[in-house]
Formats: structure tokens, C-alpha cells, sequence
């Protein structure tokens, strides 16, 4: 099946259970969403509705239970080229025997970018992470921010076409996530990237994305996206400050209160 | 096993209980025979054979008197005897039939090998069961005998029931072998050139049964009765073949077409002492020992 | 500064007295319990010790040690080869194992001696027979680590080598590396196992090689050859394994770090 | 929920446990084939007989009592020793790997008597033991070693934070191994199970061998020494089998044990 | 050596160096710091300044370069009894081999309470973080997010005298996230708790700490404090849009910028 309209991401009627021997979870139920080419996608919902789940059938790395994601209108059945994911577990995404330079270095080497431009691509993604002095260090070594800044570096330096992020600056402190956040936003701007980012910051969402999607509770669905009209040239302080940010974010909390919570689970 | 009372045990009905320590291998025949026939009992003996036994146990086991006696093969107990193992070699177990042409072990090779004397295996490879026992005495002697450099056979350790196999697919050039490899490897086209046994002695003993010296000094009467015994069992044997052969299949696998056609191993009343003499030389010669044994310990008069 | 290099010399000085403390402690023992045994089969270590001198100092080591390490290297070599190898592909493709796991139970419960006959007729009585049989021994524990590791890889990180689409050979590489902690475990124990496997492939069909030599010693009932022999091999094993630590340490050194243990062993 | 015809090709559906069990029928199969073929090709049946020749003569085997004797002592004695090297293994394995200077101390002595063959030392347990107990012990010892090698790597493998969690919420040192470092060293101890379950069964094979305990070894032994191969290849096959079963039952354990382990699970899970 | 003042926790000069082949990490120097009891501490500072160090030195469970660690007046060696510590690398922190609840529940049996009092305890807990539904599920059949708030309620179960959270909320949505403060806020009033709480949120560390501690780049020590003097009651929407609140919030977020940041990381 090929979808012929211009749209680089295309998920229909997505639905996936997880299965085993003592309970099984519907994660995702009937989503729904369309992303363009060069968008900037941000997504926000509770904790355990089905994020990681979504992103991770988008990379090709989970098939669905029901329905179908598409890729530049072909079926994702295998993780397409020139995909970067920062997984939620960068802890666990690194290779441990591997130096942080060789971390980053690895998906350049496999993609055959020559020796030079690699140790470039390889330093520029590290310097901008700020772990430019600890390139030699073993991720075990590194604090937990370091750690996912590493793999955030490694994304980065891959310049890939769709880069999925999976809570991405949650281990790191404020002020290098602002830093990360318009590192980000200049890469987007720079490379064309179409950018999937989950995050749990409504804030960071609404600073960062084009469009903020919000999914609800568990069976997870789509159940309201908001079109961010900010300008497209954002900055901490100004964009933060202004009137429609505020208002922005404020619809988005709304809905993002409406989703049960905490006490509404039910057994 | 040791489950069993030894030592030369008493029995209720006035029997003496030996155990016997020895493979279940042909030469037990005659054993089982006279155990049916009552040899033993006329005797005061009561027997029981331990089959779970090997080469590299066997003889710790009748030194630590966990059994009365057991089979060894002549070399064996020589190079034992000369370490200063205390064993002695009560009586045959199994013995050259001193009859070239129908003896119960032979060199073979391939028949299409266009060997057809031992003096051809000259600087060959020849396969024996054991490196260290009478068997790569056999092979030696066997070439001597014909003339031919002993000291050039390059000699090398397979198991018996694979040499028939290792002769037809041509591994070795031949083979020192006994019954009833040596009529399965002959029905596999291998022919017998050289008979080594009897190049070795004209009677010669190949293996005895032996007990521990401090048996013989503790229950001389056991070990002469248990003596007696077989030698009686032996003489029974020599007049009942068909019935030898007709036992083989109840304690072997050796399939009683089989035993019906092999030749059986002689039986003789004394261990030889011309063979034991001779085989000691060798034993020095190959390096097995470095002292001459005293025969006279080892051999029970 | 100075204290340091003290301290690092007490450091030195304690592990090298914890590594002989026992083997010391242990071989005194032997010594004094066995001073007087009259026992054929146990006979003083002293005597032992006096042939160690006499059988392996001499041109036995040349004739028969040597050949034999060169068995167990070229055997061992052909285990971890054949064990990594298949033990990947089982670990990796449940298809392979479901395949192969019958089949591979089946060879694993054939012990040697009846392995031999066999390879005695196809293979033939040289060193090819001898090498098959270490290998076969060494290769169990080597391709069933192999396998348990890289099954047991962790998901994220299959995950991250799939969305980058590392190319075919990194990733299997990238797998391989994680599963090391495993694969070494086999290795150690095939160490040890291929030791013995030389040694028993050396007794029941040989005319030279360590093995050779002890059981002839014991054979022949020179039994503080035999003892002596069985001395070697402890130190063969001994000298083995601490080459074997050295280069484990090197490849495992990061695994002790993302455990957490960087300073046990 | 995977729907019926739109099964994308990564969806590696796994196999269930009847195809689980096809598969390797078919392995077992093949091999058969090719040894079968290897044989025909190669070698007289006199020295190794092929397959046909072979099954009906286990299919004979089977129907004797004498078979299913040795092959109930055999498994006696595999698995007396078993257990003595499962329990010591572990308790050894415990106690020298979590104190590091024991370790230490322990690890060069233990290094210098691992490859000590027990064959060797056959004569001098005869003067205690008896041909039985001597062939628990060679599997035992054996086994040990094994067991004992597997729990200090997989003691290594115990993650640190886990190590620190149990020791942050107030649970000994008792406690941490029964919560923390026995589950994290099972997976390494799976594998031991499935190498000792067959050690055990060929050195209890091999004590019939070369010392004649009475077992399937010695059954083995004296086809060979009477030159029945078909027999003997006979009873090698049947021991092959019994391996199988062994190893099923292995498997089997270490799925229900180890339910929680990403092999496990990765394997059960609907992916 | 005994310290006598009414101090729970005492923190003199301490210092941490890690060493490895390739690099030397001066991780803490110069840490001084007491902690009274019953007082929630909130530390904040750069990533990979030394603040999971710091708590692991607490804990026990790392040796101090320098200085000394004391714990109501005891020099702290081995981690002490009554301690709950959440672990920044939660994943890692849970059994896998154990359920949600058994999870839950190992600390409470080692500590000897009766089956009945655990039973409630545990339900209690896991309802608390909204995981009363998944009890029974195995940690890796939960979302990122789910696993921290297991490792939360494992300490809060617990009772601990001291507790020990690093970057605790840092995988959970913004409601969740308030809703496990007030949790945090409520248990430490009523069972007197000592807490000691790293994070990255500077208006989470106003919001609930009594004193803000921060520390500078690494070789970190602590370069400011902030003792919080909002009312002891404090309520997200009130608190949060107080005058004082945002006072507060600036000096803080003042003395974090000044510390150096990404650009300036000297090689
Ligand atoms: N391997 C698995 N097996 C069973 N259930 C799973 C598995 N992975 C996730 N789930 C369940 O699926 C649901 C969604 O999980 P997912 O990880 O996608 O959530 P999330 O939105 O990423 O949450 P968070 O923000 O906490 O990371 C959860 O209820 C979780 O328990
Ligand atoms: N095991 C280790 N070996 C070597 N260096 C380490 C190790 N653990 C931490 N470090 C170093 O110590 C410093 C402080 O690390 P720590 O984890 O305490 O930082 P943190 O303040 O918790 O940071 P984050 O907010 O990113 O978690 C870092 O520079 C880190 O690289
Ligand atoms: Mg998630
Ligand atoms: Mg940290």
C-alpha cells in the first residue's frame, strides 16, 4: 500500500497490545496522526499512555497490532534510513565498551562518511553537548545527563532525516536543557529535519514544536493537537514571556488535565 | 563393587566367598563352567565375579584387598612386581594355544596390502591395544622372529574392537590382535601373518590371575584351594569346548555364531616361567622398568 | 608520593600473598601428611617432587609437552572459533536453535571414548583425531555461553543498533561484544575442559603428548611420576588461567565499570 | 494483536511450542539424512554401520530389561553426582565470589586443581571408593568445576545499582543473595544446568567405559569389545536420546525459572 | 570521631575523585553541608556536577576521597538503617525478577513488618504514584515513567528516616509530577522524614524544600543556599503564583546560571 499525498509520516488507525502470561495492555488505541516533511512535532501526554510505544513502531522497531504507519507513503515494516532516536533509556542505549566518541561515531561510520568528516561531525556534536572534554571518557563513567547528552550527540551529529526523541533532556538541568532545546531548534532549522519529540515539559513542548500533539490516557489515542503560531525564530526569554505563549501552554495544560489521572486509574 | 564381603570372606554353608576382579572377557568361561559344575564348592570356595572392574583398577583393588584375585597380563604384573608392588601370579588366565597358524591372537594386515611376511612391517605402523603390556611384546617378537628390525615398528595404541576397522580403511599398516577381533578382522579381508605369542615362549602365559602377597601369607589355604579350583576348571574345559563356547554369549555380547567359530584361548597350569623371564628383557629393553624383577616373588611356586 | 608507591607495593605484596597463601598452606600440608606414607598409590611429595626434576626437566618436555600444548592450542582455538560462531547463530536466530537444539544435546552427552572409535576410522590415528576430540570437548561451554549471552543482549540496545541500521557486520559485532561477559565464562571453562580433554585424547590412543606420558607412568606403576605429572598439569592450568585473566581483564574492563565494580577482579 | 494478512515481515511470529518441538524433529531429521548419506558414501557398515541398520537394533534394545537397567543406574549415578555438584557448586560459588579476598586467596588454588583429569587419579580412589561411588565423584568434580565457574561470572554480572538498592533498604548480606544476587546469577546458572546435565550423563557413560561400572558405558563397552558396532551404535543413539530428553527437561526449568529474563522474555513476547 | 550538635546530617570538606586509566574526575570538593532533622533539603546544580556522587556518599555506598560523612553524629561507612533512597538510574534499581508489588514490598520484609501491615502498606503506596493497577506487572512491562514512580513508592513504603531522591520525577508528566510533590510534601509532614532531594527544577526545588542548596560546576562544592521561607503549606496553583515563590525562584535560577555552563567546559 503507497499513500500518494505529500505528508513524510502517515499513521492510520494504530493500535498495539502487549501480551504476556499475566495481563495484557492495550497501549495504543485507533491514533491517528499526520506529520509533514520538515515539521516539528511535539508530543505530550501521561506518563505510561503510549509514547515510547508510538515512537517506537514508527522506527520500525515494534509492529503494531492494528493499523498502519507509512513513511514517505511506503509501509514502515523495518527501521528506515536515516532515522535518529534518542531512546527514554539512554542509559541502556549506549555501548558501554565503546568511548563516547565511538558511541557518536558509530552510526556515521556504519552510514560510510569518510574519516575526516566524521571526526568533524563527531567533535561539532560533541562540543555542542558540552562533552567535548569527556569524548574519551566511557559512558559508565558519565553522570546520568552526560550519559543522555551523549546519546542526544550521537543523534545529532547523524543529521538524520526523522529524528525521534524520547524524552530527551529530562536527566539534564535547566539551564543546559534551555541550551539543548535552541541547539535543537538551530539543527532544525539548519538540516530540515522532521522532528518527533516526546516530552513531558508542556512548556518545552509549546517553545519547541511546530505543533503539539497531546495523546490521553492509556489506551492511548490522539485527543487533541495544537497548532503553535509562534514565530518561527523562538528565543528563551522573549518567546517564553509573550502573551500567546502563555495562552498556549494554557490550553494545552487544559487538555492535558483532562486525561485521567492518578486517582481515576482504574484496577 | 565392594559391597561385598572380601577378604576371603566366610558364608554361612561353610564356604569361603572370593571375589574375582576381571572384565567379562572370554577367559571367564572356564570360571563360570566349573561355578555350574561345583569345582569351586567341592573346594570350600563360593565365587563371585566382579565385572566392574578395568586395567587401571584392578590392581590397587587386590592390593587393598577389596578382591581376591584378579586377571593381569603377564607384562603388567612383571612391571608391577618390579615397582614393588607386592602381586603374585597364582595361575593362568589365558594362555597362548602355542600352535602358529591357530593361535588365539595374531599380526594381521589389509589382504590387499601385498604384505606376507612381518619382516615387511619393518619401519610401518602396527597398532597394539596397550603400549605398555604384552601385546606390543607380541607384535615385536613377531618381527623379530621373522628377521626383521623390531626396533623399527613405530607402534601406536588403538583398542582392539577398532582394528579391524583401522586395518581395511588402511590407518595402520597392521595389527597385533586377539579373538574375536581376530576373526572379525579376518571375515573383513585382513589375513594373519605373524604369530607372536608363540615367537614369544613355547608356553607362553599371556595373563594370570594374581592376588596380593599379604593374602597369600594371611589364607595360603584359599589361595592354593582357589589354585586347584581352576586348574581342575581348565582341565574340565580342555574336554568340554562346545560347552566353553556355549557359555561365551550368557556374559559377553559375542553373539554365539561367533563364539562358535573363534579360537579359544588355552589353558595352562602354570605361569611360565621361560615367558616371564623373556618378557621381563623386553620390559627393560622398552624402558617399562629399569631393574630386573624377581621372578621368583612374583611367580606363586 | 612516596606513600603511594608504598602502599602500591603493600598492594602487590598482599595479592601476591593471598594468591600463594593457600597453595602454600596446601602443598605444606601434603608434605608433612605424606612424609611417611607407605601407600604405593600416595607416595611422599618429597618423592614427587624429586621425579618432577627428573621426568619433565629432561627432553620429555621437548617430546611430549610441548606437542601436547600445541594440541590443546590449536583444539581450544577450534572450539572458540566453532563455539562463538554457532553459539551467535543459535543465540541470535531462534529458528537455528529450535532447530538445532535436539541435535546439539544429542553430540553434547557423547563422551570422548566413544567418540574415538568413530573418528579413529574417519579421521584417522594422527593429531587431526586428537584436536577434533579437545575441540569437541572445549566447545560446549564456550557455545552455550555464547548462545545464553547473546540471547540475553539487552533490548535497547538491539533497539539502537536497528534504528541506525548499523551496518550487517557492526551489529553482529555490537552483539557479540555485549554478550562478552558470557562468552568468557565459556571460555574459562573450556580452558580447563580442553586441559583434560588433551590429556584423555592423549591416553586412549597415542604415542607421545603429556597425557601419554602420565598414563604410561601409571601404567607402568611409576607412581611418583604419575603424581609428578598431575603436578604439571595443576601448574599448566594454573599458568593458563592467569593468561587467560590477563586478556580478560583487558576485554571485560568495561563490563566491571557498567556494573559498578571497577575494583573487584 | 497481530491481524491475520497484514503481518508486516519484521513481525517474526514466534514459533509456537509444537512448532517449537517440528523444528527440531526436522533438525534431527536432516542430521539423520546426512549421516545416513555420509555413511553409505564412506564407510563400510562393518565399522560404522548406517542409520537403518542401526534403529532396528535400538528398537530392539529398548524392549530389554538389561537396557533399561543400565540406563536407570547410569542415570542414578549422573544424577547422584549432580546434585552434589549443583549444591557444592553453588555454596562454593557463593561464598569465595561475594568476598572479594576470598576470591583471591582461593582463585590460584582453584586455578591449579581444575585441570587435574580425574581419570588419572582412578587408582587412588579405588583404594576407597568403589568403582560406583568413584564414577560420582568423577561427575561431580566435573560438574563442580563447571557450576562453580558459571556462579562467579555470573556473580560479576550482578548490577551494582541493584546491589545498592538492597543494601540502601536494610537487607543483609543473607538477603541480598537470596533477593538480588541468586536471580541475577540464575541465567548464568541455566546454562551450567544444560552443560551438566550432559556432562554428567557422558562421564557417567565413560566411568562404564574405562573403569566397567555397570551403566550404559559398560553396555557400550562390551559390544565393542565383543565387535557388535551395530549394537553398540545402537546404544550410543539411545544415549543420544536420553541426552534430549534431558536437555528438554533442562530447558523446560530454565523457561519457567527464568520467565522474568529479556531471553526469556523477549522470546514470549507478542512482537 | 562523634559530633555532638543536634545536626542529622553533617557533610565536612568532602571531596571525591574518581580515577580510571584514561581519566581523573575530581568529582566534589570542598562540600560542607548540614542537614537538621526533619529538614527537606532540595539540592540543585549543573549536570555532572557531583550531586549523584554527593548522594551516594550519604548513602553509603561510596567511599569519600576526603572529608567526612556524619549521620546523627556517626560517622556514615555502610549505608545506615531507616534509609529510602530512588536511585537517578530507577531501571536499573528495580528487580526484574520481582513484581511491581514484591518490588514494593522487599524493603518492608526485610525490616520485619507483618504480612497484613505490608499488604496495606504496599497498596498504599502503589496507589499513591497511580501504579495500584500494574501490581502485579514485571517492571519491564511498564512505561519509563511507571518504573520511577515503582522506586518512589518502594522509599515512600518504606518510611525511612532519611530519604534520598535523585532527579525522582524526571520521567513523569507534568500532572503526575505535581501530584507525586504533593504526595512527597504531605508524607514528610506527617512522618517527619529527613529528605534530601536533587533535581533539575528550579520552581520544584523553591516549591518543595525548606533550604535549596546549590552546587557549582564540578569539581562541585556548594556555592549558594537559600533558606525557602514560604509558608509551610504550600498548594501548586497558590504557592507557585506567590510573590515570594518567584523571588525566590530568581536568586536561585541567578546563582545556577552563574555557574559555568556548555560553552565554557574547558577541555
Ligand atoms: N514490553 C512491555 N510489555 C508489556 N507492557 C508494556 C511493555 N512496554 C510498555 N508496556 C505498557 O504499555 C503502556 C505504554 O507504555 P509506554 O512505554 O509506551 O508509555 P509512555 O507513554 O512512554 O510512558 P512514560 O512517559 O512513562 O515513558 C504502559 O501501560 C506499559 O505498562
Ligand atoms: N564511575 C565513575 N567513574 C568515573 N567518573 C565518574 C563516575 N561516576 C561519575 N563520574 C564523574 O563524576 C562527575 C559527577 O558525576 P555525578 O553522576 O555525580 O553528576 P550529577 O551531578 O549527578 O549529574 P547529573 O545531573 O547529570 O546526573 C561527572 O563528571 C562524571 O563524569
Ligand atoms: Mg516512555
Ligand atoms: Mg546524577
Amino acid at each position: 500500500m503507497v499513500t500518494s499525498d505529500d505528508a513524510l509520516l502517515r499513521i492510520v488507525d494504530l493500535g498495539k497490545s502487549y501480551r504476556a502470561r499475566e495481563r495484557t495492555v492495550q497501549a495504543l488505541a485507533r491514533v491517528d496522526l499526520t506529520v509533514d516533511d520538515g515539521e516539528f512535532v511535539a508530543v505530550v501526554g501521561p506518563s505510561g499512555c503510549g509514547k515510547t510505544t508510538l515512537l517506537k513502531i514508527i522506527a520500525g522497531l515494534l509492529p503494531a497490532s492494528t493499523g498502519d504507519v507509512f513513511l514517505a507513503g511506503r509501509q514502515v515494516t523495518e527501521p528506515p534510513a536515516d532515522l535518529g532516536v534518542v531512546f527514554q533509556e539512554y542509559g541502556r542505549s549506549l555501548f558501554a565498551w565503546k568511548t563516547v566518541r565511538q558511541n557518536v561515531e558509530l552510526p556515521l561510520r556504519s552510514r560510510g562518511v569518510g574519516r575526516a568528516e566524521r571526526r568533524e561531525l563527531v567533535a561539532e556534536a560533541l562540543d555542542a553537548v558540552g562533552l567535548g572534554p569527556a569524548a574519551d571518557a566511557y559512558p559508565w563513567q558519565l553522570s546520568g545527563g552526560m550519559q543522555q547528552r551523549v546519546a542526544i550527540a550521537r543523534a545529532v551529529a547523524y543529521r538524520p532525516r526523522l529524528l525521534l526523541m524520547d524524552e530527551p533532556f529530562s536527566a539534564v538541568d535547566a539551564q543546559t536543557r534551555a541550551d539543548l532545546e535552541d541547539l535543537l531548534a538551530r539543527l532544525w532549522h539548519r538540516y530540515a529535519m522532521t522532528v518527533l519529540f516526546v516530552t513531558h515539559d508542556i512548556d518545552e513542548a509549546v517553545y519547541l514544536g511546530q505543533r503539539v500533539v497531546v495523546l490521553g490516557a492509556s489506551p492511548a489515542g490522539v485527543i487533541a493537537q495544537f497548532p503553535i503560531d509562534l514565530p518561527a525564530e523562538r528565543d528563551q526569554l522573549g518567546t517564553r514571556s509573550s502573551a500567546r505563549f502563555g495562552e498556549l501552554r494554557a490550553q494545552v495544560y487544559a487538555q492535558v488535565r483532562r486525561t485521567p489521572q492518578l486517582e481515576e486509574v482504574a484496577p | 563393587g565392594s559391597d561385598q564381603a572380601t577378604g576371603a570372606a566366610g558364608t554361612d554353608d561353610g564356604l569361603t566367598t572370593i571375589t574375582l576382579a576381571s572384565s567379562p572377557l572370554g577367559h571367564l568361561a572356564p570360571i563360570y563352567l566349573a561355578e555350574d559344575k561345583g569345582i569351586f564348592a567341592r573346594h570350600g570356595l563360593k565365587v563371585e565375579v566382579d565385572t566392574e572392574t578395568s586395567d587401571l583398577t584392578s590392581v590397587p583393588s587386590v592390593l587393598a584387598g577389596k578382591v581376591d584375585f584378579a586377571t593381569g597380563d603377564l607384562t603388567t604384573l612383571i612391571v608391577a612386581r618390579t615397582q614393588g608392588l607386592d602381586v603374585k601370579a597364582v595361575v593362568p588366565a589365558s594362555a597362548s594355544t602355542g600352535k602358529a597358524g591357530a593361535d588365539y591372537g595374531a599380526l594381521v594386515v589389509a589382504a590387499d596390502s601385498g604384505i606376507t611376511s612381518p619382516k615387511q612391517l619393518e619401519g610401518k605402523t602396527v597398532a597394539v591395544n596397550i603400549l605398555t603390556n604384552i601385546a606390543a611384546a607380541a607384535a615385536r617378537e613377531a618381527v623379530r622372529a621373522d628377521g626383521g628390525d623390531s626396533e623399527s615398528l613405530k607402534l601406536v595404541e588403538i583398542p582392539f574392537p577398532q582394528v579391524p576397522a583401522a586395518i581395511s580403511e588402511g590407518r595402520v599398516a597392521g595389527a597385533w590382535v586377539v579373538e574375536p577381533f581376530l576373526s572379525a578382522a579376518k571375515a573383513q579381508g585382513a589375513v594373519p601373518i605373524g604369530w607372536g605369542f608363540t615367537d614369544l615362549a613355547e608356553d607362553l602365559t599371556v595373563s594370570a590371575w594374581y592376588t596380593s602377597g599379604a593374602l597369600v601369607t594371611r589364607k595360603p589355604e584359599v589361595v592354593t584351594a582357589f589354585r586347584t579350583a581352576i586348574r581342575e576348571a581348565y582341565a574340565y574345559a580342555r574336554e568340554h569346548e562346545d560347552e566353553v563356547r556355549a557359555k561365551i554369549p550368557t556374559f559377553t555380547q559375542i553373539t554365539p555364531e561367533v563364539a562358535g567359530r573363534i579360537t579359544i584361548t588355552g589353558w595352562r597350569d602354570e605361569v611360565s616361567r621361560q615367558a616371564a623371564e623373556k618378557l621381563a628383557g623386553y620390559a627393560r629393553r622398552d624402558g617399562l622398568i629399569n631393574t630386573t624383577p624377581d621372578l621368583d616373588e612374583l611367580i606363586l611356586p | 608520593m612516596k606513600a603511594a608507591v608504598v602502599a602500591g607495593l603493600n598492594r602487590g605484596a598482599r595479592t601476591v600473598a593471598l594468591a600463594l597463601g593457600l597453595p602454600v598452606l596446601l602443598f605444606t600440608a601434603w608434605w608433612v601428611l605424606s612424609a611417611d606414607s607407605t601407600t604405593i598409590f600416595l607416595p611422599p611429595l618429597s618423592r614427587i617432587v624429586e621425579a618432577f626434576g627428573q621426568v619433565w626437566f629432561s627432553d620429555v618436555f621437548f617430546r611430549d609437552v610441548l606437542p601436547s600444548l600445541r594440541r590443546l592450542a590449536v583444539g581450544y582455538a577450534a572450539a572458540l572459533l566453532v563455539g562463538v560462531g554457532v553459539g551467535y547463530l543459535v543465540g541470535r536466530w531462534s529458528v537455528v536453535r529450535d532447530l538445532t537444539s535436539p541435535i546439539l544435546a544429542y553430540f553434547r552427552v557423547l563422551p570422548a571414548p566413544v567418540l574415538i572409535p568413530v573418528l579413529l576410522v574417519a579421521v584417522g590415528i594422527g593429531d587431526a583425531t586428537k584436536l577434533i576430540v579437545i575441540a569437541s570437548g572445549a566447545v560446549w561451554p564456550i557455545l552455550l555461553n555464547t548462545a545464553d549471552g547473546v540471547r540475553a543482549v539487552d533490548e535497547v540496545q538491539l533497539d539502537t543498533a536497528a534504528a541506525y541500521r548499523l551496518r550487517a557486520w557492526s551489529r553482529h559485532g555490537l552483539i557479540l561484544r555485549a554478550a562478552t561477559p558470557q562468552v568468557f565464562a565459556g571460555a574459562r571453562q573450556a580452558l580447563g575442559i580442553s586441559l583434560i580433554v588433551m590429556v584423555v585424547s592423549e591416553m586412549l590412543m597415542s604415542t607421545d603428548g603429556l597425557g601419554f606420558t602420565v598414563i604410561r607412568f601409571q601404567r607402568t606403576f611409576a607412581i611418583p611420576e604419575m603424581w609428578s605429572g598431575v603436578l604439571l598439569l595443576g601448574l599448566l592450568g594454573f599458568g593458563l588461567a592467569k593468561v587467560f585473566e590477563i586478556i580478560e581483564r583487558r576485554a571485560l574492563r568495561w563490563h566491571r565499570g557498567a556494573t559498578g565494580r571497577e575494583e573487584s577482579w | 494483536m497481530n491481524t491475520g494478512g497484514r503481518t508486516p515481515a519484521y513481525t517474526r511470529q514466534p514459533v509456537g511450542a509444537t512448532g517449537r518441538r517440528l523444528l527440531g524433529i526436522l533438525g534431527l531429521l536432516l542430521a539423520a539424512i546426512g549421516y545416513e548419506a555420509v555413511t553409505r558414501a564412506f564407510f563400510s557398515p562393518l565399522h560404522v554401520p548406517p542409520l537403518t541398520a542401526i534403529v532396528p537394533r535400538a528398537a530392539e534394545l529398548l524392549t530389554e530389561a538389561r537396557f533399561w537397567t543400565a540406563t536407570g543406574r547410569t542415570l542414578l549415578v549422573a544424577a547422584v553426582g549432580l546434585l552434589i555438584a549443583l549444591v557444592a557448586g553453588v555454596v562454593v560459588g557463593f561464598a569465595v565470589g561475594s568476598v572479594p579476598w576470598l576470591l583471591r586467596a582461593a582463585s590460584s588454588t582453584l586455578d591449579f586443581l581444575r585441570p587435574v583429569p580425574s581419570i588419572v587419579l582412578i587408582p587412588v580412589l579405588v583404594l576407597v571408593l568403589d568403582v560406583a561411588q568413584i564414577t560420582v565423584l568423577l561427575v561431580a568434580v566435573s560438574c563442580f568445576w563447571i557450576v562453580l565457574f558459571q556462579v562467579l561470572y555470573g556473580l560479576r554480572d550482578v548490577d551494582q545499582v541493584a546491589v545498592d538498592t538492597a543494601r540502601t533498604i536494610g537487607i543483609g548480606r543473607l538477603g541480598r543473595v537470596v533477593h538480588v544476587t541468586w536471580p541475577s546469577v540464575l541465567p548464568y546458572l541455566g546454562t551450567a544446568l544444560r552443560l551438566i546435565v550432559s556432562v554428567a550423563l557422558a562421564l557417567a557413560i565413560t566411568g562404564g567405559l574405562v573403569m566397567g561400572a555397570a551403566g550404559l558405558g559398560e553396555l557400550i563397552w562390551s559390544s565393542q569389545e565383543s565387535g557388535e558396532f551395530t549394537g553398540m551404535y545402537a546404544l550410543v543413539l539411545l544415549t543420544g536420546g536420553v541426552g534430549i530428553t534431558l536437555d528438554v527437561a533442562a530447558r523446560l526449568a530454565e523457561r519457567r525459572l527464568l520467565h522474568w529474563h529479556v531471553a526469556t522474555r523477549r522470546e514470549v513476547a507478542a512482537r
